[in-house]
């Protein structure tokens, strides 16, 4: 009959060493290579004597362990500060050792801690299926987004008021027809025509109430007969010419005259 | 013989694990007392609950006893068992109560000349989110309802009261310069705000 | 604004119901408090419960708050009713827990030289149980895994958070004072070691 029992009562070849030294009492910081090394492998060579799977980092740890074995018979010597210094070939594993030591008191720090707070007990949750219902809404609103939207509408306010102050200011201009009639008396000049088409007197993008301006000037020019106006059909083109200045007006301009 | 205070203080422990309602005759063999003194215990226990305000309480049925919850948290549970739905304001939904954050208290009517669009179910929407309320009549034609902003309102964005809000004269005299220098920092003027 | 008393109390009805790690921003934001007040709230509470020597405890873990028993009457508790346990974590696990809570983040490799044995079960045992998780990858070769503990490691084993553990700078000291105390000899080990 063979026991078939993995190597984990040692958490790992140092746990044994660990084991080993304190076993043996001896200083981790100064451990006597040579009696620690034959004391594992004589534990190794029980561990397979009982046909137990030894785990091949604890064989690793074991070849370490004899090489530190050598180079204990052979001291090294080592520039240290322009002195010469032995050098521990232990120096290293003791290093180790102390590491894992202390991981392994952790663990049983730990082993206390789960130990104590399973003595501790929760309770489950209660069934909230009673308390649960339409899930209340709330808005995120954040300052910034609202000041930004706010500012946002205080620009558009902005817009729609500068173009209520232009309207106002092409009413101020409806009062002055005659600087109206000056302008189309210098179209007249610019273009050197004697006819021109309504149109050609309203700039590119007249708005309503240019064109309103520029056709009551044009009444006004035809009372004081300073201008002819002709206009073919209803809605058609409406031709003008001045008169050169001889005052003797010939034709009434057409009721109902639309120019949009 | 345990002493009162251990005894107490297990059987609130055991009531916690419980969670049914625990049989005063169980608890008292545990300690091997009597039934009356350990009702008794459970009694004192149930006093010290209720003077004290706490949020759980003893509650006795039948010769037994329970921890439940004190009643009139129910609502905090309840919110608990509920967490809310974050919702957004829709664009628009912001608009107007801007406008009627800085001009309230306002008519639906001059809400729309200013947006120059209608809003009569945007206006509805933030009634029903409790973040405008009707708050009188307008002497104008048709005593038309003026708005204004709610106490949650304030919450939301936690202005103690309506003085809290950005200036507004400070924004607009921000947006005539930048119209001049044609240079709009929104940055600049939300953080401004977050630090007055 | 609510009284003090009342979000306590409400705080105490929410534990109960909630039963699990109740978090406390959720129970900040339901009174619309800040969360150190609703923190120092629950310390209160917590400090309250053991100065009355309580069977019931608050306890903290990683900025939440549990209702659980007083450790002290677990013995009743077992009296009453077969509370169900966690099981018990191996020593291989225990070690490699250990390594993780330490030196978090760290990765498989650096475990394992420490420990001088590979330990891929035992992380793969302990992500499963949700004690450790993957916090993210190394920037040495090959990119591993880094391994941290979680809350649920805090959980079980008592810790508010990570700095709650013990101290094991001056483990030193207990290795000297190990050294005078008697072990075991060597025959005594495989006998055990042939029984386990």
């Amino acid at each position: 009959m063979s026991y078939k029992i993995k190597l984990d009562i040692f958490e790992g070849p140092f746990d044994l060493l660990v084991y080993l030294i304190e076993n043996a009492r001896m200083s981790i910081y100064d451990i006597q290579i040579s009696e620690i090394t034959d004391q594992y492998l004589r534990y190794l060579k029980r561990m397979q004597a009982l046909d137990i799977n030894v785990a091949t980092e604890f064989m690793v740890l074991a070849a370490a362990l004899i090489e530190i074995k050598s180079k204990m018979l052979l001291p090294r010597m080592k520039q240290d500060g322009g002195v010469l210094a032995e050098e521990d070939p232990r120096t290293e594993l003791v290093q180790r050792i102390l590491e894992y030591k202390r991981f392994k008191t952790a663990a049983e720090l730990l082993e206390q801690q789960e130990e104590y707070n399973q003595r501790i007990f929760e309770k489950p949750k209660e069934d909230l299926t009673l308390f649960a219902s339409e899930a209340e809404e709330y808005l995120n609103l954040d300052l910034k987004q609202f000041v930004k939207v706010f500012h946002l509408f205080l620009r558009k306010k902005k817009n729609l008021e500068d173009i209520q102050r232009n309207y106002s200011r092409v009413e101020r201009r409806t009062v002055s027809v005659e600087s109206k009639i000056d302008h189309i008396k210098s179209v007249f000049r610019v273009k050197a025509k004697r006819r021109l088409n309504f149109k050609e007197l309203l700039a590119p993008q007249s708005n309503r109430s240019d064109v309103v301006i520029t056709f009551v000037s044009v009444l006004e020019m035809m009372r004081q007969k300073t201008m002819m106006a002709k206009q073919n059909v209803n809605f058609g083109e409406i031709i003008l010419s001045l008169n050169d200045n001889t005052g003797n007006g010939k034709k009434n301009p057409a009721e109902g005259d639309i120019v949009s | 013989m345990t002493a009162k205070k251990t005894i107490k203080s297990a059987f609130e422990s055991m009531l916690f694990v419980w969670g049914e309602p625990l049989d005063v005759s169980i608890a008292a063999e545990i300690f091997n007392i009597s039934r009356k003194d350990a009702y008794d215990c459970f009694k004192e226990l149930q006093a010290e609950y209720e003077q004290e305000g706490r949020g759980i309480r003893i509650r006795e049925i039948d010769k037994t006893f329970q921890y439940c919850t004190y009643v009139e948290n129910s609502e905090y549970i309840e919110r608990l068992c509920n967490p809310a739905k974050e919702k957004r304001l829709s664009q628009s939904a912001l608009e107007v109560l801007a406008i009627i954050a800085y001009k309230q208290p306002v008519t639906r009517g001059e809400i729309e000349s200013i947006r120059g669009i209608k809003c009569e179910r945007v206006i509805e929407g933030l009634v029903k989110k409790d973040l405008i309320a009707e708050v009188g009549r307008s002497a104008g034609i048709g005593r038309p309802i003026l708005y204004g902003t709610t106490p949650a309102f304030l919450k939301n964005f936690g202005f103690k009261d309506l003085k809290d809000l950005p200036e507004i004269d400070d924004i607009e005299s921000i947006v005539c310069k930048n119209e001049e220098s044609d240079t709009l920092d929104l940055q600049q003027i939300s953080i401004d705000f977050i630090k007055s």
